[in-house]
């Protein structure tokens, strides 16, 4: 009954919000956003406590690997909407129901895709993500922005049409072996699908997910969208949309474990992955638009993620830590490269400089989130992608360590070199006030999220929790690989 | 009028040509339409018995895609009161031969693959459909052509997943002609703010966004 | 501290001066001179002794320290050093890289003494002396691994004492290497002709003098003793090499000494008569070249 | 163990105070000297008792991280780097109280005191890590406590550069460290220092990767050539207290990992020692001359920091090689040479730092050719940092002869052994030329610096640093002697680390007792000669004139040697490789000196890659057609993937 709740709550304010014409206007229903996160934050937790049964005839369910991202989504839109509070003092987007309707309508749709067992509900989850998103990314509604959402549109989906296209391959792969497209069903008949359409549907839903995800090559829409989306649509997106999307490549994969077939896919996941890594490395260097940048360090991260999946092993392990890792990070990134959006009006090198000096606690938290989005110890992405890297030393595969280790410099490089860029130096006088520069004094409601995402991502770092471990090495057996 | 559906498949692939070939935005709109009125038919003739899955599946195309996406684009169209004529990047010839290759391409796919399904035809249909619509998203110019580029990849989709009707249940078809619906909606409302921010629909005119 | 060890370093100590003396007179002879007395030394020291001493105003405590300094640190390496040949008063394993420590404190000493006049005449001395030490270090180094190589000791006693004796049947060859690169290390350490002439009053071309230009009266003598002390000991080195002394008594042992040391001064005298200077550039290639035979002593003793 | 907690927990609690009370800087100040000093002797005690010969047991955390639980011990190797770390960390925390009061308008002083704390607890910390993941958190938090000190003037553009090169040099050496634990601990889920010390025997290959990639992180973190090219930035950039500490222990953190690298690792391959004593030879040789090319007293300084870590490895190597070739005095020598050369580098080359801090305090510039006659303005300054400089050219009777006589020893018992090994006493003759170098460099310095006439008519006139800048120096500079004089009590605990890192019986036979009669005596007697001399100059007649410069009228200023000219000699040897270039104007002619690795190998090749990504980049500009077409690419690949994987079921 929950997990009908989960995904029916945030649809039926979503619509409310949508068709009451009481919230027209530029008012945003702030209040309602906290309370429908507040109470999907809650719900997720009493899942957590007392394992919830499959609702929906079996299409709902809440297994280990739906539990994280659920969870994950659920704890960065709360702290998105205790964001907006902060955000809504200084930017009124020019429809409050259409930012509030889209924002809910994602948190439906995401927690629809992360329950979901029957695989075709999955996609028309992730296609309800999509499209949810698509106005909220068109918010400041100028060329730019225009010209980012249509990218987004198009090329996201083609990619979801490739995912359905996959999905009816499986269909077919199943034939009449227990009821179509159930998870369950095609875990257990796995060895009786039939090997030729499995592959090709593992194949499909890769491309067409990784295209959500925004694995390269698939990934070209993805600086742009980020680049020009309000700062908290884009850390929602890298956050929890990103860690969707993998649910995806990630159920198939399950159903290709099972099936014994893990072999046929490792070469392409890791292809996919290292090939996402060294894109990344590419793009980063010299790049002068922290949004951008960190659009392209979300690229990286979903190229470790599907690495470490492709390496087996405990590395399927380490995948699972670095999607809690890097969901809650690049949340923490985007917010606080919101804060400084806010403040100087544009994310780019030549508009900041000496931010220590004018945003000392946003200043001070993108410097750690450097060191945490590029793997530093003792952030928990550092335990996630030593796992990884181990994952492929153990595998002998002595050359894709070199890879990872060469583009994870390189990246440290240009996100350094842009980062401490805009946070060192004295920034340029403001005109006309008297010489000293003052901090301006940045809200507490802009603070408390980043601090809070640090302060979690930090932790994971030093001490991961019994029960997150549990389910954590629990879906790393289920994808075919193996605990710590 | 089992024999019927091959007729009607290879009408629909003489459609997806004729949009290939067409230079006019409304005549592409109305080979659009066509094609979504053949979609409809096809689950009636198809299903082994006349299910009411089936009739209300076939109720459900003709609705969104015969009569639904069409009026509303060329209402985008009436609204953008933009130049009519369709410019290809690589030109109609060029196109047209790239048609023929596809669908050539998908037949041969097709025989390779391991069908069991009633109707031979439906596969290399399908992918045919779908890479005709590949290629026509990403050779034209204009914003809405690249729209009608997305439906037909869509129907080339949904051609495949008829293979499937008794395997997929009716709601999820449902959800899946509703998320199309939606998505095309969208992309009409950004068509038209293109064309009011660019006064044209060149979406090629788009390339701001640079690292 | 052997009672026999500390009597000879009093009469080293004491006869250290007239070697310059020696060299003096030898030169002069070989030009058909009768030269200056060879105990002009002496009487130049007693002067010196008597005078009142000129400091620079721009001079610090460091300036006077110098030749303090120099002095003490060449008395201590004496007492490092087997002069009866057998064993050394102040002996301990690795002893040999105190005595090139000390060299070097006494080289810094003077370094700084010169450079704290501020004037470009020590500056310029300052810069040479550093240069040549650089390049004089390794090969006395080197030296002194052909020796232990030898004798198998890592202390000077043992090097330079009865176990050298012992190596010479069979390692006479490598081991007379090692002494002629240990004279060319005397004649660049006392700046004696290849590298430096003494009797030059051209600023330009010294090394040695040109540092203590602003050294006068008792710290004039305290510098030249000292010279005169290093000479003796670069001499005790040599002499120690060629002429082992295990197998005689105590006095006898220190007779053959000095009379080395008279030979090695006569030895000097010769070289600074026949040799002309060089050019400054090409004395680090002296002392490599002087290195490259210490170094291929060694190799003979592996080899 | 606890009483190291404790006292950590002291040191961090001290910088919290500080950065809190920074308002009111009288009292912060003076509970951070408190804390900071109580904290620093808690930690030494435990230090000191284990050098002396008892053991203290191991502490182990069960984590809640995957890989094993987390494990800290003390034993003779970790007790001389934490005794260093807190010795050097306390007097450059003191020093830094006073260095920056003057700042503290318009800088946060504060934090800069709590980032010092942290850094001396993270450098303690890693020390007594015993397990992979606290090691390297500690590690990763030592590096950015670092960074954050070294940019602490960040208005300045090369402190910004100087900072990034850091920052990205670390980084690189923390990757390698994932890779070097990585490849270590292979399948095991254990990942504590016992559990990779009980290692299988590995494989050639895999054995031979461990020791290249410890080698080449752990030389990133010691600064040796060619991976010093950070160290002379960081270090010039800096605040002289926080290079101070920087050079005197936050490198050794390399020359740590590297000798606990053999204590886990047993035997090492022959090659292994050999690539050691190569890589300490030249770090010792360019090391030298690259200082004696520059005129920036401070990168000169940090320069220095490179050849004395060539000498430590110069000992290191010696020890690999006596293992490997079973000759266990050498390899005890070697290791006890290079722990103990470790703790005096610590203490002298932090005085030097401190003392170039105490002058650019004074002068406002560290070009030491604009500086000059400073010993009258500056007495307490200028003798501390002539002890400094006797010490670091290895002069007896300080400690760095002590030092540099147990590594020749070490070397010489090589020469003298039969076998491959004798090949070390090579290594010896090249010690001797590094020494004689330095020697060449400090005489520069010192007589440039402090002695003769002020060279340039500076703004403000230089007076002495304050008493609170002075007395840490001073303690410094007791310590450098205290050592010197006392090898009996300092060289017994450095075999003890010698034989714990060889894994080999102690020897007894090295002679510290009649080393410390050699160096007590010489003491002795310069002080004694010292004495009569002056008794013996008091009657006599004394008078002060311009110094004798063979006759010229008026010795000026501009007539005195400078540091280049001083310098130019020696380094006409070196020729091109000694990094001076020349720039030649019509009406100017000038030398500056780059670091050769970093100014034309790394920079250029670096500027390569970005143009190389930039020139890729141009795919992004592409309209949405490219875009799709790159998705186009990927269906197809796979669809080709799958004809080719497709075939075998």
């Amino acid at each position: 009954m929950r997990l009908l709740a989960l995904c029916a709550i945030p649809l039926v304010t979503a619509l409310v919000v949508l068709g009451v014409p009481v919230f027209r206007g530029r008012r945003v229903p702030v209040a309602l956003l906290l309370v429908v996160a507040a109470a999907h934050l809650a719900l997720v937790i009493s899942l957590w406590i007392t394992p919830a049964l499959p609702a929906l005839g079996g299409w709902l369910a809440a297994d280990p690997l739906g539990l994280a991202v659920l969870t994950l989504t659920s704890v960065l839109f709360l702290v998105t909407a205790i964001y907006i509070v902060g955000y809504l003092r200084y930017e009124a987007p020019r429809s409050g129901r259409v930012f509030a309707g889209g924002l809910l309508a994602f948190l439906a749709a995401a927690s629809v895709v992360a329950l979901s067992h029957h695989l075709a509900m999955l996609w028309v989850g992730m296609e309800a993500t999509t499209l949810s998103v698509a106005p909220l990314v068109f918010l400041h509604r100028d060329r730019r922005s225009l010209e980012a959402t249509w990218k987004y549109l198009v090329v996201s989906s083609v990619g979801i049409a490739l995912a359905l296209l996959g999905t009816f391959f499986l269909a077919s792969a199943q034939g009449e072996i227990g009821r179509p497209l159930l998870l369950p069903d095609l875990i257990a008949h796995a060895r009786e699908l039939h090997p030729a359409w499995l592959r090709a549907a593992f194949l499909f839903l890769l491309v067409g997910f990784g295209t959500k995800m925004g694995l390269a090559p698939m990934h070209t829409w993805k600086p742009d969208t980020y680049g020009e989306a309000p700062s908290l649509v884009s850390g929602l997106m890298a956050g929890s949309l990103t860690s969707c999307a993998f649910l995806g490549v990630a159920r198939i994969t399950e159903v290709l474990a099972a099936a014994r077939l893990v072999s046929f896919a490792q070469p392409v996941l890791i292809a996919f992955g290292l090939l996402s890594l060294v894109v990344a490395a590419t793009f980063i260097i010299g790049q002068r638009d922290v949004k951008r940048l960190l659009a392209y360090s979300s690229v990286e991260h979903m190229g470790l993620l599907v690495l470490g999946l492709g390496l087996g092993g405990v590395g399927a392990y380490g995948t699972m830590l670095h999607l809690v890792n890097n969901g809650l990070a690049k949340g923490w990134m985007f917010l606080v490269t919101g804060n400084i959006v806010l403040a100087t009006g544009s994310a780019t090198a030549a508009a900041n400089r000496g931010l220590a000096r004018t945003l000392p606690a946003s200043a001070t938290l993108l410097v750690l989130g450097l060191f945490a989005v590029t793997g530093s110890p003792p952030f928990g992405l550092f335990l996630s992608e030593f796992t990884i890297l181990r994952a492929a030393i153990d595998g002998g595969h002595a050359w894709i360590a070199v890879i990872i280790l060469v583009t994870l410099a390189v990246i440290f490089v240009g996100m350094a070199a842009l980062v401490l860029g805009i946070v060192l130096g004295t920034p340029p006088a403001p005109a006309g006030t008297a010489r000293r520069i003052v901090p301006a004094r940045e809200s507490p409601w802009l603070i408390a999220g980043p601090i809070a995402l640090a302060v979690i991502v930090l932790m994971l770092g030093v001490y991961v929790p019994g029960p997150l471990q549990d389910i954590l090495t629990r879906a790393a057996l289920a994808l075919g690989g193996r605990g710590p | 009028m089992r024999d019927a559906a091959p007729i009607i498949l290879l009408l629909v692939v003489l459609s997806d040509l004729a949009i290939l070939g067409t230079s006019r935005l409304s005549s592409c709109i109305r080979g659009l339409a066509a094609q979504g009125f053949l979609l409809g038919l096809l689950p009636v003739l198809i299903a082994p018995q006349l299910s009411v899955h089936a009739v209300s599946l076939a109720v459900g195309t003709v609705i969104v895609k015969g009569v639904a996406l069409p009026w509303f684009l060329s209402w985008a169209i009436r609204e953008a009161a933009v130049r009519r004529e369709i410019e290809p990047i690589v030109g109609f010839i060029a196109s047209q031969l790239l048609g023929a290759l596809a669908v050539a391409l998908a037949f041969a796919i097709a025989s390779r693959l391991p069908l069991h399904t009633v109707q031979p035809l439906l596969v290399p249909v399908s992918l045919a459909t779908l890479m005709i619509g590949f290629i026509v998203l990403t050779t034209r110019r204009k914003a809405l052509v690249q729209v009608v580029g997305y439906v037909i990849l869509e129907n080339g989709v949904y051609l495949f997943g008829l293979t499937q009707t008794e395997s997929v249940p009716f709601l999820i078809e449902l959800g899946v002609l509703l998320d199309v619906f939606v998505g095309v909606f969208i992309m009409g409302i950004v068509v038209f703010h293109i064309n009011r921010e660019f006064d044209s629909l060149d979406a090629t005119r788009l390339t701001e966004l640079t690292d | 501290m052997s009672g026999a060890g500390l009597i000879g370093v009093g009469i080293l100590g004491a006869v250290a001066p007239a070697l310059p003396g020696i060299v003096a007179k030898t030169k002069s002879v070989l030009t058909g001179r009768r030269g200056p007395p060879v105990l002009q030394l002496y009487a130049d020291l007693g002067k010196l002794l008597r005078k009142g001493s000129v400091y620079s105003r721009t001079t610090t405590w460091v300036f006077r320290a110098g030749p303090v300094v120099v002095l003490v640190t060449l008395a201590v390496a004496a007492l490092l050093l087997p002069l009866d040949g057998r064993e050394a008063p102040a002996r301990f394993t690795g002893d040999l890289v105190a005595f090139a420590g000390l060299l070097a404190l006494g080289r810094f000493a003077l370094v700084l003494a010169g450079l704290d006049t501020g004037s470009s005449f020590e500056g310029l001395g300052a810069s040479r002396e550093v240069t040549i030490a650089s390049f004089a270090e390794p090969t006395l180094f080197l030296c002194f691994i052909a020796l232990v190589l030898a004798t198998g000791d890592l202390s000077l006693s043992g090097m330079l004492g009865t176990p050298l004796a012992a190596a010479w049947p069979r390692a006479g060859a490598s081991l007379s290497l090692v002494g002629i690169s240990l004279f060319v290390l005397l004649l660049a350490e006392n700046s004696r002709v290849p590298v430096d002439d003494p009797a030059t009053h051209l600023e330009l071309t010294m090394i040695h003098e040109v540092i203590v230009l602003d050294h006068g009266g008792p710290d004039l003598a305290l510098i030249l003793y000292s010279s005169a002390l290093k000479l003796a000991l670069f001499g005790v080195l040599v002499v120690a090499v060629f002429v082992p002394r295990a197998g005689f008594g105590g006095p006898a042992a220190l007779a053959l000494l000095f009379a080395g040391l008279g030979v090695v001064a006569v030895a000097v005298g010769v070289v600074e008569s026949i040799m002309a200077r060089l050019r400054l550039a090409r004395v680090p290639q002296l002392l490599v070249g002087a290195g490259t035979l210490a170094l291929f002593a060694t190799i003979l003793q592996v080899g | 163990m606890t009483l190291v907690a404790l006292g950590l927990a002291l040191i961090v609690l001290a910088g919290l105070t500080a950065a809190a009370l920074a308002r009111r800087p009288a009292v912060g100040e003076m509970v951070f000297r408190i804390l900071f000093g109580a904290g620093c002797t808690l930690g030494a005690l435990p230090a000191l008792a284990v050098l002396a010969g008892d053991t203290v047991p191991d502490v182990g955390l069960a984590s809640a991280t995957p890989f094993g639980p987390w494990v800290f011990g003390l034993d003779a190797l970790s007790a001389v780097f934490l005794l260093a770390v807190l010795s050097v960390g306390a007097a450059c925390a003191f020093y830094g109280l006073a260095y920056l009061a003057h700042e503290r308008a318009h800088r946060a002083v504060g934090l800069a005191h709590l980032l010092l704390a942290v850094l001396v607890a993270t450098l303690a910390l890693v020390v007594v890590a015993r397990a992979a993941l606290p090691f390297l958190i500690a590690w990763e938090g030592m590096a950015v406590a670092a960074y954050l000190l070294v940019v602490f003037e960040h208005e300045r553009r090369e402190v910004r550069r100087a900072g990034g090169i850091y920052v990205v040099a670390t980084h690189v050496g923390t990757l390698l460290l994932f890779a070097l634990f990585a490849i270590w601990a292979g399948g095991g889920s254990d990942l504590s220092f016992a559990a990779l010390a009980a290692h299988p025997p590995f494989s050639a290959g895999r054995g031979a990767m461990i020791l290249v990639v410890a080698l080449i992180a752990f030389g990133l973190k010691a600064g040796a050539v060619p991976f010093h090219f950070w160290l002379p930035e960081a270090h010039a950039a800096a605040p002289a207290h926080v290079s101070a500490l920087m050079s005197g222990v936050v490198i050794k953190m390399g020359i740590y990992g590297l000798l606990r690298t053999i204590v886990l690792f047993g035997t090492p391959p022959p090659w292994w020692g050999w690539v050691l004593l190569a890589l300490g030879a030249v770090s010792g040789i360019l090391g030298v001359v690259w200082a004696l090319a520059q005129h920036d007293l401070k990168r000169l300084l940090a320069f220095h920091s490179v050849e004395n870590i060539g000498i430590i490895l110069l000992g290191v190597g010696a020890g690999a090689l006596g293992v490997t070739y079973g000759h266990p005095l050498i390899a005890v020598l070697g290791f006890a040479g290079a722990a103990l050369h470790t703790l005096n580098h610590a203490l002298f080359k932090s005085l030097l730092f401190l003392g170039a801090g105490s002058v650019i305090h004074a002068t406002g510039t560290r070009e030491i050719d604009r500086l000059g006659g400073l010993a009258p303005r500056m007495p307490w300054t200028a003798v501390t940092f002539l002890v400094g400089s006797a010490a670091i050219v290895g002069l007896p009777p300080l400690n760095g002869f002590v030092s540099e006589w147990v590594v020749y020893q070490s070397l010489l018992r090589g020469a003298s052994a039969g076998g491959a090994v004798q090949l070390v006493g090579l290594a010896a003759v090249v010690l001797a030329f590094i020494g004689a170098l330095a020697l060449a460099c400090f005489a520069k310095v010192v007589g440039v610096l402090y002695l003769g006439t002020p060279r340039h008519a500076l703004a403000t006139e230089p007076r002495e640093a304050t008493r609170a800048m002075i007395r840490p120096v001073v303690g410094l500079a007791a310590a450098c002697v205290v050592v010197g004089l006392a090898p009996i009590a300092v060289v017994p605990a450095a075999l003890r680390i010698g034989s714990l890192v060889a894994a080999l019986p102690l020897q007894a036979d090295v002679a510290a007792g009649p080393a410390t009669a050699f160096t007590v005596g010489l003491a002795l007697s310069l002080l004694v000669a010292w004495a009569l001399y002056v008794a013996f100059g008091r009657g006599r007649q004394r008078r002060e004139t311009v110094t004798w410069a063979c006759g010229y009228p008026a010795v000026t200023p501009r007539m005195a040697y400078t540091a280049s000219s001083f310098a130019a000699p020696l380094l006409g040897v070196f020729r091109s490789f000694s990094g001076v270039r020349t720039r030649r104007t019509p009406d100017a002619f000038s030398t500056h000196a780059i670091d050769p690795v970093l100014d034309s190998v790394l920079l250029p090749a670096w500027r390569g890659a970005r143009a190389a990504a930039a020139w890729v980049r141009r795919v992004q500009r592409g309209g949405l057609s490219r875009y799709l077409l790159l998705v186009g690419a990927a269906v197809v690949a796979s669809l080709l993937y799958l004809l080719v994987a497709g075939r075998n079921p």
